[in-house]
């Protein structure tokens, strides 16, 4: 029930967004809405909220927080690929990581910044999970370690994760 | 709620009766599987019935106009709407006789089908398609406009494919469905593609306003070319036909019998662009001999095809092109004469037996094919090799055959001699030899029905066969279509002058039908 | 307002630039896994950015007046977020179908996620 | 290039699978979206329920066809396709009923969707189009129903041989 | 009754005459010879062979109008070559078939 | 006077993008493995996405960019099937 | 000129859909090219309707007091295009279930081993 | 030849060698995607010229659907076009 009406306010939100205009919604508009809505949130309730931590106001803020350092690393890491584009110097690998989370969502989380930042591409996950990721230039540094260190790849990603999503 | 008001709104009723029921079989067969068996009987009925009542008012009157959408529902086009892009249904003679060939079938293949399908799997879907398949002949026979035309050749070829391929644990219903599927879609394409020509010149789609401007440029005749191989080929005309004996073997006995409704109506459509779209600005001369020759082509072959054929349905299905030569023959000569002084003395004769015919080989092509799926229901084959006997046990199912056999051979009392005649004397006037190849085909014709007949019913009796007779519904089925066999081959006159002439009348007045559609040509 | 023009032109150049070299790097990469660094960052990167002229356009027009293009920025605003959800996914399923498929990463000095298949190859 | 069998799992890796789930109800609303506003902005009955029933399409090949089809399976998608088609002729056939022809458009003028839009550029106003935004409505039910229940039986039909 | 061209066609006197025939008919059989020796005509001589059986007499469907097939072997040759049964042939058939249309009706007006 | 006309610079993102997808269709063309044709669709979505975003800008057309939704909503599902195939096992 | 482009492509659209449909032999491929075919004739009718300058028709895009100068794009052409598009895509999949049915009782998808009917 | 007349020549190019190359790949499987990458440029084409309702139709049905059946057939049937 929790699930559903999370569901619903989340569809009612994304509703308002889209139909916004310049102008107030006007009533027709509102209630279209949540009659849509309630029935998003029946469809969806299950596959949307799998726990209730992201109702958490706080981790919200977290997340907004994090663009900041998100979107700097972001901007590093396509001045990185143009570098590499441009010489062709790669020296790629795969490389196990543990950022030590719990939850499936922080996973992601993590792996979808991975994904978008500095030289670096999350490839597998395992059941403990660790992360698989594609390395475009792999430190000579972090290879002689056997539980790989996390920092080289996703500097302070875990961290953050773990405050947003965990 | 009076009769009047019915008899206005019935085309409308006629496709949405059946499509409200087609959508509704699923939900009623979640409920109860008789309660849907009688829901889907009813609805044929009821479909049955409206459909005679408004033919005869066709018949009787003058053609009915639908505008769907409009304040008033015969609002013709030029008065009340400035756009003709209205969704117009328009039934004169001619669709009112195709409807009633239609509803006749289905009503048959509905009842036969109670029976026939009852240990398969999926009957809410069997009977929602084939409520679709009606909602489709009917759509293609009423509509007058030509893009729903290419919408309802689509739900009906959609809908055909999907039964054909219904008992799909024989690979060769698959294949049958597959090669059905791809060949129609194609030519559906080709529909889509003429309709963009001439919506791109006229901007028009309404098949009466288009008539009344259209002017035979090199793009129309284009579009024409496009038309006539799509529905020659939908049709099953030679030779183009290879998809029909292909679909029509593998295919549940009444789908296959419905499937011969839907050739004709695809028939119906290959007319409806010669004669009422492009009528007379058409080289008649030369579209004329290419329908001729279609016609020629379709009979020979499949005639001497079906000879030597093992497979009962197989052999039917050859004969389905044979006899669709026929249809093509009358009309062709028609279209021929057509504007020429000729036309009034034996092109019109012509036409009344090439239309003739087709309700007469809907209704004896499908009682075959009931007697064929019959036979297939007990014997579980259709290789006619290891057939026998089958008259020691199914005495009604002998007789059914027996009269249909009769009648596609152009045996006197029986209905098919009637329009075999009309053609055979008109055409004698274009060409002796017109008629001389089509008096061949039907002794060809009859052979090859005394050879079924022979190995099929005569002789022993099968060891491994069921004994007794099929079940209720089917013959019920088989009936409906006998009755109307022996009905008109007793009263030829009275149907070709009531129900035959109108339906040619409307066919060859291209003034008519716009008149009818535009409000005054 | 130029100044708002020159932003939005240079939003404009930096995206095409960024989308350019994606493809680029498509080219020049030698194997999937580094062409997907290309083909992801940089295109979601100079989208982003390609967005943000939108978007900004939106609502400099909007400010001069013309209400309904605010919901151009909004509308621009959820294609974004759509993009920045899917394309790393898409880009992870991928790499991991890559591997699973069997193709190696090229020039590697190091598969860890082979040694782990090879072990559980052998259970 | 083998295959390698390793990947028997139904679905996607996990962090697909939560992707999924975040965005489906975001498709699935912008589907209504596109749903109902079919008669002022680009879309309709048609394109939304493509675009509802790839949602569920992604639940298919993100969580694995078993899966999806306890939660919806192929007889309740082919059940809502019926209901959305029924409600289409029913709207057509009060058109008579209640008005002059089939599918005539009754509702103009009346409370529900009936308000005459201003001439020129408007913003768009939801309550306006008569019987058409319940057509759409219908027709995005029936192709939700539709489409979802093909893609589902098709993958829900096994290869003989493995 | 129905009127062609050439003249008509009613089959109710049709009918009527197929009664008297069959009623002649009738009459006739019934004037022969009423009851026949039994026994007499039970079994054929054949060459002091054994009946055979009925299923061995019973012509199967396959064999029926072998000469006609035969005479017209070359037709029919041709005919299975045509009918492959592959789609992508049937395809070929109804875009060639265009063409011809195409030829007959288009080409005319374009060269004239 | 006439303020710089904003049309043209989209329109010219938008030609580029378009060189941009003919780079990528190469590699879709080229590319060794089914993966490589895969990064190369995917691109060709993301400047898809990009191309409708400038075009709905450049004609003021807010309808436009519920395409361009559509498309960065969808285009993924495509991509989710092909890695389904290429990891193999049920689906 | 420059409008009557897409014309061109449809007609190289049809003809290379045409070709895999006849020289092609894998069934799945004959589906393909029926899709491309039916892609083609979806690009004729919407260049068809298209007017150069034109806008989308759509009701409240239309402005009160500007004077667009192709006026709008022809509706029409979209409506049939959408109808064709739904019924391309029913044909499609229905097309493809039987492909996958044939290759379950034929073990091939070669159009010329699927031939148990014929004659 | 403004910058508009060269995207109305350059898109339909690229949208025929999309479809030639659908046509002639003898892995299905590319042959698929091909197809995806045609129905995009076709939806895009759809939309330059002016009718964002097919556009909408084209990008849910190519970029989704149509893509998807034809992967779930080639992974019920297979992969390759054999000819011998």
């Amino acid at each position: 029930m929790l699930a559903f009406i999370g569901t619903t306010i989340f569809c009612f939100i994304v509703w308002l967004t889209l139909t916004f205009n310049g102008h107030m919604w006007g009533t027709d508009e509102i209630i279209a809405g949540i009659f849509l809505s309630v029935v998003g949130g029946i469809a969806a309730r299950k596959v949307f909220v799998k726990d209730f931590k992201m109702a958490n106001p706080k981790r919200w803020l977290f997340f907004i927080a994090y663009l900041g350092p998100f979107f700097y690393q972001m901007a590093k890491a396509n001045f990185d690929v143009a570098y590499r584009v441009i010489t062709g110097k790669i020296n790629p690998g795969i490389v196990k990581m543990s950022p030590g989370l719990k939850s499936d969502t922080a996973l992601t989380f993590l792996a979808n910044s991975i994904t978008l930042t500095p030289g670096t591409l999350s490839v597998d996950t395992d059941d403990e999970k660790n992360l698989y990721v594609h390395w475009i230039n792999v430190d000579e540094e972090a290879l002689k370690k056997m539980p790989r260190p996390c920092e080289p790849v996703c500097s302070t990603f875990p961290k953050w994760a773990r405050r947003v999503a965990e | 709620m009076n009769v009047d008001w019915l008899l206005t709104h019935s085309p409308a009723l006629l496709i949405a009766i059946p499509l409200l029921a087609a959508f509704l079989t699923p939900v009623i067969d979640r409920i109860n599987k008789k309660a849907r068996d009688a829901f889907v009987i009813i609805v044929l009925i009821i479909a049955e019935i409206i459909m005679i009542a408004l033919a005869w008012d066709v018949f009787t009157g003058s053609a009915h106009i639908y505008t769907m959408g409009a304040s008033n529902p015969t609002a013709t086009i030029p008065s009340q709407a400035a756009v003709p892009i209205r969704i117009v249904l328009e039934v004169d003679g001619m669709g009112a006789f195709m409807g009633l060939i239609s509803t006749t079938v289905s009503l048959a293949a509905g009842f036969y089908s109670l029976a026939f399908v009852k240990k398969e799997t999926g009957q809410g879907r069997y009977y929602t398609l084939l409520l679709l398949m009606l909602v489709g002949m009917l759509g293609m026979e009423f509509t007058g406009d030509i893009f729903n035309l290419f919408v309802f050749l689509e739900v009906l070829s959609m809908a055909s494919a999907a039964l054909i391929a219904y008992r799909f644990y024989y690979g060769d219903a698959v294949e049958g469905a597959f090669k059905y599927c791809v060949v129609s879609s194609l030519g559906a394409l080709m529909v889509l593609f003429a309709i963009g020509l001439l919506y791109g010149q006229y901007d028009l789609l309404n098949m009466a306003a288009l008539a009344k401007v259209i002017e035979y440029t090199t793009l129309d005749k284009i579009a024409l070319v496009l038309l006539i191989a799509a529905f020659a080929m939908k049709c099953g005309a030679v030779p183009m036909h290879m998809w029909t004996p292909d679909s029509y073997t593998v295919a549940p006995a009444p789908i296959t019998a419905m499937l011969v409704a839907a050739s004709q109506a695809s028939l119906y459509a290959l007319f409806r662009i010669c004669f009422s779209l492009y009528g007379l600005t058409l080289d008649v001369t030369t579209v004329g001999i290419i329908i001729i020759a279609l016609g020629l082509l379709s009979m020979f072959v499949g005639v001497t095809m079906a000879l030597p054929q093992k497979d009962i349905k197989r052999l039917m299905s050859y004969h389905a092109v044979s006899q669709t030569g026929y249809m093509l023959l009358g009309v062709g000569v028609g279209l021929y004469l057509l504007g020429k002084s000729d036309f009034d003395t034996y092109g019109m004769a012509a036409m009344e037996g090439g239309i003739f015919h087709i309700i007469n080989h809907a209704l004896y092509k499908g009682l075959l094919f009931l007697t064929a799926g019959a036979i297939f229901y007990k014997v579980k084959t259709r290789n006619l090799n290891e057939m026998g006997g089958l008259a020691h046990s199914m005495k009604f199912t002998t007789i059914f055959f027996m009269i249909g056999a009769l009648a596609i051979a152009g045996i006197p009392p029986f209905n098919g001699f009637a329009s075999k005649l009309l053609i055979y004397e008109s055409a004698y006037h274009v060409s002796p030899i017109l008629s001389i190849i089509a008096m061949l085909v039907s002794i060809i014709t009859l052979a090859s029905f005394v050879k079924v007949f022979h190995s099929a019913f005569m002789g022993p009796p099968m060891e491994n066969a069921e004994a007794g007779e099929v079940p209720k519904s089917m013959i019920i089925g088989m009936a409906i279509l006998t009755v109307g066999i022996i009905l008109f081959g007793l009263f030829p006159g009275w149907v070709v002058s009531n129900i035959v002439h109108p339906a040619a009348q409307a066919l060859a007045a291209q003034a008519g039908y716009i008149g009818s559609v535009a409000g005054g040509a | 307002m130029t100044y708002v023009e020159w932003l939005i032109y240079i939003f404009l150049g930096i995206g095409l630039f960024f989308n350019f070299l994606a493809s680029v790097g498509l080219m020049r990469f030698p194997d999937v896994y580094t062409r997907l660094h290309a083909g992801t960052k940089c295109t979601t990167f100079g989208s982003i950015f390609l967005s943000l002229a939108v978007i900004i356009y939106g609502i400099w027009k909007y400010h001069e007046g013309d209400t309904p293009l605010i919901s151009l920025s909004i509308h621009t605003f959820i294609a974004l977020v759509a993009i920045m959800l899917t394309n790393p996914t898409g880009a992870h399923a991928i790499a991991r179908a890559a591997h699973r498929s069997g193709v190696k990463p090229a020039m590697a000095v190091v598969d860890d996620l082979e040694e782990k298949e090879e072990e559980n190859d052998d259970d | 290039m083998s295959e390698k069998t390793n990947g028997n799992s139904e679905g996607l890796s996990p962090i697909v699978k939560v992707i999924s789930g975040m965005i489906f109800p975001f498709i699935m609303i912008f589907s209504f979206y596109v749903i109902m506003h079919g008669h002022l902005t680009p879309g309709g009955g048609f394109q939304g329920g493509a675009i509802g029933a790839s949602a569920i399409v992604m639940l298919i090949v993100a969580f694995g066809a078993r899966h999806t089809e306890k939660r919806a399976g192929e007889e309740k998608l082919s059940l809502f396709e019926s209901i959305g088609g029924t409600l289409f002729i029913l709207v057509a056939i009060l058109g008579f009923i209640m008005a002059a022809t089939f599918m005539s458009n009754f509702l103009v003028g009346s409370a529900i969707f009936g308000e005459i839009p201003p001439f020129g550029s408007n913003p768009g106003i939801l309550n306006t189009g008569g019987i058409l935004p319940i057509l759409n409505f219908a027709v995005g039910m029936k192709v939700i129903g539709g489409l979802s229940a093909v893609v589902l039986a098709m993958a829900l039909v096994s290869k003989e041989d493995d | 009754m129905l009127e062609t061209t050439g003249g008509y066609w009613s089959p109710i006197v049709w009918i009527v005459a197929f009664i008297v025939a069959f009623l002649m008919a009738y009459i006739m059989w019934g004037m022969g010879e009423k009851k026949h020796a039994k026994g007499e005509q039970e079994k054929p001589f054949l060459s002091g062979q054994d009946e055979p059986s009925k299923e061995a007499v019973h012509v199967r469907a396959g064999n029926i109008y072998w000469g006609f097939t035969e005479t017209l072997s070359g037709y029919y040759d041709f005919m299975k070559k045509i009918h492959t049964g592959i789609i992508n042939d049937y395809v070929l058939w109804f875009l060639g078939m265009a063409a011809i249309f195409f030829l007959a009706i288009v080409l005319p007006g374009v060269i004239m | 006077m006439i303020s710089f006309d904003f049309t043209d610079p989209f329109i010219l993102t938008f030609l580029l993008l378009l060189v941009c997808m003919l780079i990528a269709m190469i590699r879709v063309l080229l590319g060794p493995t089914t993966p490589d044709r895969v990064v190369g669709l995917d691109t060709i979505n993301t400047l898809v996405i990009a191309a409708m975003i400038i075009y709905g800008a450049a004609f003021d057309e807010v309808i436009y960019i519920d395409v361009a939704i559509v498309y960065a909503l969808l285009s993924f599902i495509t991509t989710l099937f092909i890695a389904k195939y290429l990891e193999g096992g049920k689906l | 000129m420059i409008y009557n482009i897409p014309f061109f492509a449809v007609i190289i659209l049809i003809a290379v859909g045409m070709y895999a449909v006849i020289f092609r032999r894998n069934l799945i491929k004959i589906a393909i090219g029926i899709t491309i075919v039916e892609s083609a004739v979806n690009l004729f009718l919407i260049t068809l309707g298209y007017r150069e300058g034109g806008v989308a028709p759509i009701y409240t895009n239309l402005p009160a007091n500007v004077v667009i100068p192709g006026g709008m794009v022809l509706p029409v052409p979209q409506a049939l295009t959408l109808t064709s598009i739904v019924i391309g895509v029913a044909v499609l999949a229905l097309m493809l279930s039987f492909v996958i049915r044939i290759y379950q009782y034929y073990g091939t998808l070669d159009s010329k081993k699927v031939r148990r009917l014929k004659e | 030849m403004t910058m508009i007349e060269i995207i109305h020549i350059v898109l339909p190019v690229l949208l025929i060698a999309s479809a030639i190359v659908a046509v002639l790949f003898k892995d299905l499987l590319a042959s698929a995607i091909s197809l995806a990458v045609m129905s995009l440029l076709l939806s895009l084409e759809f939309y330059i010229l002016e009718a964002p309702d097919v556009a909408i139709a084209e990008a849910g049905i190519g970029a989704c659907i149509t893509t998807a059946i034809i992967i779930v057939a080639i992974k019920k049937t297979e992969r390759m076009e054999v000819e011998e």
